[in-house]
């Protein structure tokens, strides 16, 4: 019974974040229910007993992600209302809600697949952090290092656009003046 | 060297436009003219060592390409191929040697050696897939020709004929490779050799569709209506030389093509589609006869000429018949001079008028009666004059397809009636009269370097015309061996009685020989 | 009433769909990455479920990698931005139709 | 003997192409002389086999060489001198000879004259071509040959528009009875399965009525083109615009005469469908009469010269229908004398008239061309079939023919023709050498001819007044070859009847033209006589209107067919060719827009796309699920 | 209480993983390098990643070498998966790279080269194309897609001008989306089977009867979107164009082969057991992919009036045409998508090679964008050899004999006409027609136009603007193999059929 509350509870919370979210047009607004949406969610995460899920859904999200777009949204001076131009919105709309109304039709219907068995089963007497840590490093150590080199290149790729000198194009420029650059990186550098 | 002269016949014209690169401009119409002329020497050679009383294929060669696949190098010529490659090389000489101070000449004359390698190519190869390669390949040459030295619509006819011709083609690509799979699931392996196609019986209704699908490349080569009308936009704009290989050559390769595919290798199609296809041949003979009659551009005229002979060709062809084929086969050659000339003969008075609008001249057999003449004779022998070179093949195939059918022969005949009224037409109002304009007053007649090209057009003109034996009678083993083919593989009882079986034939004919 | 994974599914469906449509009405570029935020989110919903429901790990393996990947198309995405931004001065998506046809 | 026969056959060869030589250069004299002297040597060669063969010498036939060998079709170059050709060709040799003697003369002014002797000479190959040829094949290339020279020489004032238009009708025309006598060949060569008369005429014997029948009308149609039968007669009168010498050596004399040759040499063909020779006679004997009428209200000199032609072609092919074969070729040898003569007589006329054709503006000539008159009337009283020149002898024995042979009407036709005839030819005659000199007022000063043509002209002279004599020889040297049907009346007494009653007849016809046209004071027409106001003079003077149909019923809606059909090509098959690649364009054209370049817009697009996919996948997966259920309801509704 | 886990060295199979790594390290090395010392010129980072490169077709050698003897090699807890579609695609990918590296030593200077990150980024993007083509794990795919695309959107976007922004932050987007799918898709496969592991996958699906057809396809909706996404498949393809017209030349060419044969690889694995399982929906909707992306990308590529945007719809016509061979499924069609794809690798790259050379800073009057039509005006006339390479590479595009594309258009028509889908062999043959047209429509304005004025001044100097030994040396090889690559097609395709055959498809 707590879980079914629980359930239809954060179920309306997220959706109505989320659809905050989605039409509201101030950004600040839409940041916060996002924000707000995101906690929510890992709540589901926990009831679901994904308790190391939960944990990092909080971190990365409401932390990482959070703060990245609230230092984005300051950077954009966002606090105005946003204007967007909006074409047909029954499209939008019609488009969105079609996908959703022809998924839960396939989606309501129970799986009538049979041996379901678990590949790797939870592990009775151990958390929820041990034997995702355990699966982590030992099936998807392998996807886990990608992550690691995807995240270094998310690294480098944010230094490249947002850090370097971006603002001078070396492509538009004719070989001149890109010389008089190259000359004043050389004085710069001795 | 025998053992690979076919080779050599196709690559060296490309060698050379290679080399051409590093000629210097001023040189390179003798070196054009050189080449093409050894080119010619070798083809002639090829001749000479030609075995008459073979009818198969000679000089083959076997070089493995793509063997999983079954692509492989092979090439072989027979009688029915080996004049149309004659033809080629003497017709780019001829060409080359008849080239008037065009811009550019050098891209010309390298284009026109890489066009020459992909006509010897199309006519010598024995795989379904290099012969499809040099046929796709000439288009590209060809393109280039029209669309940088012709007239004011060049660009719109190139491209019509390449995408037209290119389109038609893929079709055949695709019945080729049905026909290599059929091989396959024959035999368990791949192949696209010719020959073994022809040792392939098919059912009769894969063979409908499959001819249908070669029908549609060759067809619109050819060109048969209604696919024909991208052939007076390329006459129209394409430059001299295009034109002359163009109708010389490279239509040729269509109604080769039927022969040495579409006949033997479905046999009971062919019989089946005869009807049809010789119906369309007679809507093109006086359809287009008519049309030609009713241009205002010699070129034009002669444009429409080429694809009412053509259907006179198909009309051959589809005989099934010895008589019918050699005719057509034979007609293909007398059609590639005669056309040939009479589009140089075009240029001639273009190059001094710079217009091809017959209501411009008038009289010209006053200013120029050598070339008044020399059109005159070409002109005799495109209506099909005896004697000349395109009677024997008009005579043959119009023979061969009075077995089939004495209606539509009697339909087809007509040729030969509207064949003379766009001519004679067109004769009088260029050459006829009064000289009405005052820049044809001073016309110079033919010079020297046109009548190098014109010349020898009309000995052989005549010479094949008055002879035509040395020609004839290789083409005619080969086309005897095509029939007994053909009449072997047919499995329909109609096909068999459509097709004769000639072994039996040969044996009266001998007894007729005897008689005389 | 019992909660069964269907009613997750459901659930992320909706989200999904809400994701949706912020993806195809949003203007705004930043506004632009939220609604595919959404997105993962809701899938992450019914991996979480799944891998309830089926006792098995799998599935929270899948949602962190989602979360993971999130991370990082958000840094190049926001870096992105920053580089519009500087040149342009807006992220209005719709002042960002040089290219057509 | 085989060497004669081949000069006979190369030496006229060998003539065209050395005057083709100088076509370019200016008039040569020697041309002339060389080209006549070569063709008097094949006229010698001629008269050599000529006499081999009346010396009861065996039939020459060589085979000079392969011309075509495909499939089971073996033609040779190969040729024969036999009864009939040796007679054709001792026509073909010595009309030509005379004509190009006396065309040295007659194109003497002109500045095409070595040309001129080229495309004769080249006619004269062409002719002996075809009279030679031992196949089918073989005449049909001097059918095709002399029709090309008598292209070449109709036009061969080519700057005049009307010569050329002419040359190209005759050509046209021609090659419209080319069509079907090539069938005809196409007919003996898959039904006997050969082209040589010697093996093909044999077969024939064999093969079902239906297919001989088809095979003669079919030859017969070539025949009638050449021969300018009804209704492929317009193009003969028109053909006049050539130069004089061509229209007597080609439009009288020699090829116009090929048909007749034809159906007498296929006459073992046409002896087995008596009903085509019938035919044949009945088409004869309607365009003798036909013809003559035209001619007898005509205004230009040479066109009332070539109806006559026209009419004796019909003469010809009656005795030939009939299966007078000799006789056909008799009246033909005997015609090419005298009516080649009457056309160089013309021509003489013109030249002194100044190519003035209009009999009415001549009248008096006698004085001035007293040769030349003479010549002209002596071949007139031939051609009339006045006793005892040659064409007494051949007509009579067309009349007998028909007479014998129960065929009454055909022969009161030809009786009545031969009536017409008389009259023309000498309201000709009259007009141009008797009466008043009416061409006086026209400032003209005529002049006899040069005496060389006049001598050049003798032997036609001679020959047309004494070749009846040669009528039994001939007879005797033809029937080794050809049916030997000799008709006798009954009775002597009809014969001598119908004899006298026809000379009768025909010298009060003579009589009347005199009176008319010599006697009594002549007019030029300017159409306000009550004559020529009446419905048959205009019927006549306009050739039955049939040019005017022709024009107006088959040239016109060519064109007119030929226009359409070029718009029919450009804008229905090309433009639907176009129309094809454009749909292609244009889709790419009109929908290119949907790249808006809004990322927006691109988005959708994605969603748009998933959610397609998803309702066809739902649709499916239903229909999947419930595929029992939708199969009972279906089968329920008995589907 | 969780057990310890014992691995064995020897039951992980590093050399499965060797290939990826040897990318991975070079990239750490550059950027360390950089750190190090900076400043350094761009040719030290060309060389070392044609090395590491290099090292890593050596690696590939290896692991086809273990293939070959073993068959197929799974490693590292059964992640790794080395079979021949792997291998064949980490060949195309590596060897296209390394084709594509020397381009960026060009005469004029662009911005992305001056920075060491962007071969860094580069090989990074290789490690994860590797590692998304070696694996039937869905994470792992996902994890090494994400990690190749966030590196090429990067990429794009270092090009450094409008458009390169616009068309990476489009790029971005809808990447981001195609995420999305992919992750939803995922969910479905594993809500249904409880595995993520493809084959794992098929053989649950399978045992199962596919009763719950209507999630599968759900689930094969949304991977087959984010797949399409990749493949350009329309409608998806809408960034396709802005895309290749925004980044570079050179990197719109090398777009246009090694992201999708990535992708290629990924549907291969994903929607082959499905078309083998009579999934009729899914034959239906790849039919109509291929059909629809051919000819309506044929279509507009018709109306193009710049030739990087024309070869951008170009090769989405090709990417359709190539479909095919997934719809056919066959080991025929599967052995055609390689030939067809390592042919395709040198022809396009070649082709957008020689939009490279001729690129220009200051675009003149008559240019509205960097190569419009009208830039290669009468080109023959100023620079021969130019015009006719171009030439050539646009005819092999076309599928003209002999040149290279033509064999893999017939092996792959002949699969089609093997399968008994001839209607379909006759579009695909049809389809080339039309593309003819587009194909030629560039050669006419080289060979058939009068040069522009001032081209003929300077004596067609913008065609080679921007030209070195080393872009000419990857020209003049592409060149080449695209002109004999008809001696080399019988190797190639016995190698490739065995590859594909071993590997069970």
């Amino acid at each position: 019974m707590f879980e079914a509350v629980a359930f239809y509870l954060f179920a309306f919370l997220t959706i109505a974040m989320f659809y905050i979210t989605v039409t509201t047009s101030q950004a600040l607004y839409a940041l916060t229910a996002l924000a707000a949406g995101m906690i929510f969610i890992s709540a589901f995460f926990f009831i679901l007993g994904a308790d190391f899920l939960g944990a990092v859904q909080i971190i990365v999200y409401t932390g990482a992600v959070m703060a990245l777009y609230a230092f984005g949204m300051m950077f954009f001076d966002t606090t105005r209302e946003v204007k967007e131009k909006q074409g047909n919105k029954f499209i939008v709309v019609g488009l969105a809600t079609l996908a959703a109304v022809m998924v839960v039709a396939i989606f309501v219907a129970p799986i009538v697949s049979t041996n379901m068995t678990a590949f790797y089963p939870m592990v009775e007497g151990a958390g929820n952090t041990q034997e995702v840590g355990l699966v982590l490093f030992t099936k998807y150590l392998i996807p886990f290092e990608v992550a690691a080199v995807m995240l270094l290149v998310a690294m480098v790729a944010g230094i490249v656009l947002a850090g370097k000198k971006m603002d001078l194009s070396l492509t538009l420029m004719s070989a001149e003046q890109a010389k008089d650059i190259d000359d004043k990186d050389k004085k710069v550098l001795s | 060297m025998l053992d690979h002269i076919l080779s050599i016949l196709i690559f060296f014209p490309a060698l050379a436009g290679v080399m051409g690169f590093m000629i210097n401009k001023e040189s390179m119409r003798a070196y054009g003219v050189s080449v093409a002329f050894i080119e010619f020497a070798l083809s002639l050679w090829l001749w000479f060592a030609f075995d008459n009383n073979i009818s198969g294929m000679q000089f083959m060669e076997h070089l493995p390409l793509i063997p999983s696949f079954g692509i492989n190098y092979i090439l072989g010529v027979d009688g029915i191929s080996l004049f149309i490659i004659i033809l080629a090389a003497f017709f780019t000489m001829i060409g080359i040697a008849s080239l008037t101070d065009t811009k550019d000449v050098k891209n010309m004359i390298i284009t026109l050696l890489f066009l020459q390698m992909t006509m010897i190519g199309v006519f010598s190869a024995l795989d379904g897939i290099v012969f499809y390669v040099f046929w796709e390949l000439s288009l590209v040459p060809m393109l280039y020709i029209i669309g940088a030295w012709g007239g004011p619509l060049r660009i719109y006819a190139s491209v019509k004929f390449f995408l037209y011709t290119f389109a038609g083609s893929l079709v055949m690509l695709v019945g080729m490779l049905f026909m290599a799979y059929f091989f396959y699931q024959a035999t368990g392996v791949w192949s696209f050799a010719i020959l073994d196609w022809y040792r392939l019986i098919l059912p009769e209704s894969f063979q409908l569709w499959l001819f249908a699908a070669f029908f549609v490349g060759f067809a619109i080569k050819v060109p048969m209506f209604p696919f024909h009308t991208w052939l007076p936009y390329a006459h129209g704009q394409a430059p001299t030389i295009g034109s002359v290989i163009l109708a010389a050559i490279l239509l040729k390769m269509g109604t080769y093509a039927f022969i040495r595919f579409s006949l033997p290798l479905f046999p009971d199609a062919s019989v089946y589609f005869m009807y049809p296809i010789a119906v369309i041949s007679i809507i093109m003979i006086i359809y287009t006869a008519m049309v030609a009659y009713a241009q205002k551009d010699v070129k034009q005229v002669v444009a429409y000429s080429s694809v009412s002979h053509m259907g006179v060709i198909i009309l051959g062809t589809f005989a099934l018949n010895v008589e019918g084929i050699s005719g057509s086969v034979f007609l293909m050659i007398a059609h590639g001079v005669v056309s040939g000339a009479l589009f140089l003969l075009v240029g001639v008075i273009y190059d001094r008028r710079h217009t091809k609008l017959m209501s411009e001249f008038g009289g010209l057999a006053h200013v120029m009666p050598k070339y008044a003449t020399i059109f005159g004779i070409m002109m005799m022998a495109s209506v099909g004059m005896p004697l000349t070179i395109n009677f024997v093949g008009e005579f043959l195939s119009l023979l061969g397809f009075y077995q089939q059918s004495h209606i539509l022969t009697l339909l087809a005949g007509i040729a030969i009636v509207v064949g003379a009224i766009y001519m004679l037409s067109a004769y009088k109002k260029m050459f006829f009269g009064e000289v009405t304009k005052e820049e044809n007053r001073n016309l110079p007649d033919v010079n020297k370097r046109e009548l190098i090209a014109l010349i020898p057009l009309v000995l052989i003109t005549i010479w094949l015309g008055i002879y035509p034996k040395p020609v004839l009678g290789p083409i005619n083993n080969s086309v005897e061996s095509v029939v007994q083919l053909m009449h072997n593989k047919a499995t329909s009882e109609e096909a068999k009685m459509r097709i004769p079986n000639v072994s039996g034939v040969v044996i009266s004919k001998t007894a007729t020989k005897e008689a005389h | 009433m019992e909660i069964g994974l269907n009613h997750y599914l459901v659930l992320s469906t909706i989200l999904f769909a809400i994701g949706l449509v912020g993806i195809m009405r949003r203007k705004n570029l930043l506004l632009l990455f939220f609604a595919t935020e959404i997105l993962l989110n809701a899938v992450n919903i019914a991996f979480a479920a799944i891998s309830h429901y089926y006792g098995d790990l799998t599935g929270q393996m899948f949602a962190f990698f989602v979360i993971a990947i999130a991370a990082s198309e958000l840094a190049v995405g926001l870096g992105l931005l920053i580089v519009w931004y500087k040149r342009h001065g807006n992220i209005d998506l719709d002042t960002m139709t040089s290219m057509r046809g | 003997m085989e060497l004669y026969l081949y000069i006979a056959l190369f030496a006229p060869l060998v003539s065209s192409m050395f005057s083709a030589l100088f076509t370019n250069t200016p008039k040569k004299q020697f041309v002339g002389i060389v080209a006549s002297l070569l063709i008097f040597t094949a006229f010698g060669s001629s008269t050599i086999l000529l006499s081999h063969i009346l010396g009861g010498g065996d039939i020459v036939h060589v085979e000079m060489m392969t011309w075509m060998a495909t499939g089971n079709l073996y033609i040779p170059f190969g040729f024969v001198v036999d009864q009939v050709s040796v007679t054709m060709m001792m026509v073909v040799t010595l009309v030509s000879t005379i004509v190009h003697i006396y065309s040295i003369g007659y194109m003497d002014h002109d500045k095409g004259f070595n040309r001129f002797f080229a495309w004769l000479s080249a006619f004269v190959f062409s002719m002996m071509i075809l009279v030679m040829s031992d196949n089918f094949a073989g005449l049909f290339i001097g059918w095709e040959g002399v029709g090309l020279c008598s292209w070449g020489l109709i036009g061969f004032w080519f700057h005049k528009e009307v010569a050329t238009w002419a040359a190209n009708e005759a050509f046209i025309m021609n090659r419209i009875a080319d069509l079907a006598m090539l069938i005809g060949i196409f007919l003996v060569y898959w039904n006997t399965g050969s082209l040589q008369y010697d093996i093909a005429f044999p077969a024939m014997a064999t093969l079902d009525p239906s297919t001989l029948t088809w095979m003669g009308i079919f030859l017969f149609i070539g025949a009638m083109g050449k021969s300018a039968q009804f209704p492929l007669h317009t193009w003969l009168a028109d053909a006049m615009e050539g130069p004089t010498p061509v229209s007597a050596l080609i439009h009288a004399a020699t090829m116009v005469t090929a048909g007749v040759y034809l159906v007498i040499r296929s006459n073992e063909l046409y002896d087995l469908i008596p009903n085509v020779g019938l035919f044949i006679a009945s088409l004869g004997a309607f365009v003798a009469l036909f013809a003559a009428s035209m001619a007898l209200v005509n205004r230009d000199m040479k066109r009332i010269i070539a109806y006559s032609t026209l009419s004796q072609l019909g003469y010809m092919f009656v005795a030939a229908g009939l299966g007078a074969y000799w006789v056909a070729l008799f009246h033909l040898m005997a015609h090419a004398f005298f009516k080649a003569l009457l056309f160089l007589g013309a021509g003489n006329v013109m030249h002194a008239m100044h190519d003035e054709l209009d009999p009415f503006k001549m009248g008096g000539l006698y004085k001035k061309m007293k040769w030349t008159a003479i010549m002209m009337t002596i071949a007139s009283i031939a051609l009339a079939g006045i006793f005892p020149l040659a064409g007494f002898f051949s007509k009579d024995a067309i009349l007998e023919a028909a007479f014998v042979e129960h065929h009454f009407i055909i022969y009161s036709v030809i009786l009545f023709t031969a009536g017409l005839t008389a009259f023309y030819s000498f309201r000709l005659v009259a007009m141009i050498f008797h009466g008043e000199e009416r061409y006086k007022l026209f400032g003209i000063d005529p002049h006899e001819a040069y005496k060389f043509m006049l001598v050049g002209m003798s032997p036609l002279l001679i020959l047309a007044i004494i070749a009846g004599a040669l009528k039994g020889t001939y007879f005797e040297m033809i029937t080794g070859l050809l049916p030997n049907t000799e008709y006798h009346l009954h009775s002597e007494l009809t014969y001598w009847i119908m004899t006298i009653g026809t000379q009768v007849f025909v010298a009060l016809a003579i009589m009347y033209a005199y009176k008319k046209y010599a006697f009594s004071p002549v007019s030029v027409p300017d159409g306000t006589s009550k004559m020529e106001n009446s419905f048959m003079y205009k019927l006549l003077l306009n050739q039955y209107y049939i040019p005017y149909a022709y024009e107006e019923y088959i040239v016109k809606p060519y064109n007119e067919l030929s226009a359409a059909l070029w718009k029919v090509d450009q804008n229905v098959v090309d433009a639907s060719v176009d129309g094809i690649a454009n749909i292609f364009y244009k889709t790419g054209e009109n929908t290119r827009h949907m790249q808006s370049g809004n990322l927006s817009t691109m988005l959708k697009w994605m969603v748009a796309g998933t959610v397609a996919l998803l309702s066809l996948a739902v649709v499916f997966g239903l229909a999947a699920r419930y595929s029992g259920e939708i199969r009972t309801i279906l089968s329920g509704l008995g589907v | 209480m969780l057990s310890p886990v014992n691995v064995s060295l020897e039951s992980l199979n590093l050399i499965t993983l060797a290939p990826m790594l040897i990318p991975i390290v070079g990239a750490l090395l550059i950027l360390v390098i950089d750190i190090i010392k900076g400043g350094l010129d761009k040719t030290l980072y060309v060389v070392l990643s044609i090395l590491f490169l290099a090292l890593d077709f050596g690696a590939l050698l290896d692991a086809a070498g273990v293939f070959t003897k073993d068959g197929i090699v799974l490693g590292v807890f059964n992640v790794m998966l080395i079979d021949g579609l792997a291998i064949l695609s980490q060949f195309i990918i590596v060897a296209t790279s390394m084709l594509f590296i020397p381009l960026a030593l060009t005469n004029k200077r662009f911005h992305e080269f001056s920075y060491p990150e962007f071969f860094a980024l580069f090989l990074f993007m290789i490690a994860g194309f590797q590692f998304m083509v070696a694996s039937d794990n869905l994470i792992l795919i996902f994890v090494g897609l994400e990690t190749a695309s966030l590196a090429l959107y990067t990429l794009i976007a270092m090009h450094n001008r409008d458009k390169s922004f616009e068309a990476a932050v489009k790029y971005f987007t809808m990447g981001a989306l195609a995420a999305g799918f992919y992750s939803f898709g995922s969910m479905v496969f594993y809500a249904l089977t409880g595995s993520i592991e493809i084959n794992q996958i098929a053989t649950i699906l399978a045992a199962n009867g596919y009763v719950d057809i209507g999630f599968v396809l759900v689930g094969v909706v949304f991977l087959l979107a984010s797949f399409a996404f990749k493949l350009s498949i329309v409608p998806f393809h809408t960034w396709t164009p802005d895309v290749y017209e925004g980044s570079s030349a050179a990197m719109a060419g090398y777009m246009s082969i090694v992201p999708k044969i990535a992708a290629f690889v990924v549907a291969m694995r994903l929607f082959e057991f499905l078309i083998h399982s009579n999934v009729v929906w899914l034959e239906v909707v790849l039919y109509a992919f291929v059909v629809i992306t051919m000819t309506a990308a044929n279509m507009w590529a018709l109306v193009q009036t710049d030739v990087k945007r024309m070869l951008a719809y170009s090769s989405i016509s090709h990417a359709g045409f190539v479909m095919a061979a997934i719809l056919i499924g066959t080991t025929q069609s599967n052995s055609a998508l390689f030939l067809y794809w390592i042919l395709f690798s040198f022809t396009n790259l070649g082709s957008f090679s020689m939009l490279w050379i001729s690129r220009q800073k200051q675009l003149p009057g008559y240019q509205k964008t960097d190569h419009s039509f009208e830039k290669f005006s009468g080109m023959i006339k100023t620079s021969p050899m130019a015009a006719i390479v171009m030439a050539i590479f646009m005819l092999s595009l076309a599928g003209l004999p002999p040149f290279a594309l033509f064999w893999g258009k017939i092996y792959m028509i002949s699969s089609a006409v093997t399968s008994g889908y001839t209607v379909l062999a006759l579009i695909m043959a049809l389809n080339s027609a039309i593309a003819g047209y587009y194909y030629i429509k560039l050669i006419v304005y080289m060979f058939m136009k009068d040069p522009i004025e001032s081209n003929i001044d300077n004596n067609g100097e913008l065609y080679v603007a921007n030209a070195t030994t080393a872009l000419k040396t990857i020209i003049g090889f592409a060149i080449i193999a695209t002109i004999f690559a008809f001696l080399a097609i019988d190797p190639l395709l016995e190698f490739v059929t065995s590859f594909v055959y071993n590997s069970g498809y």
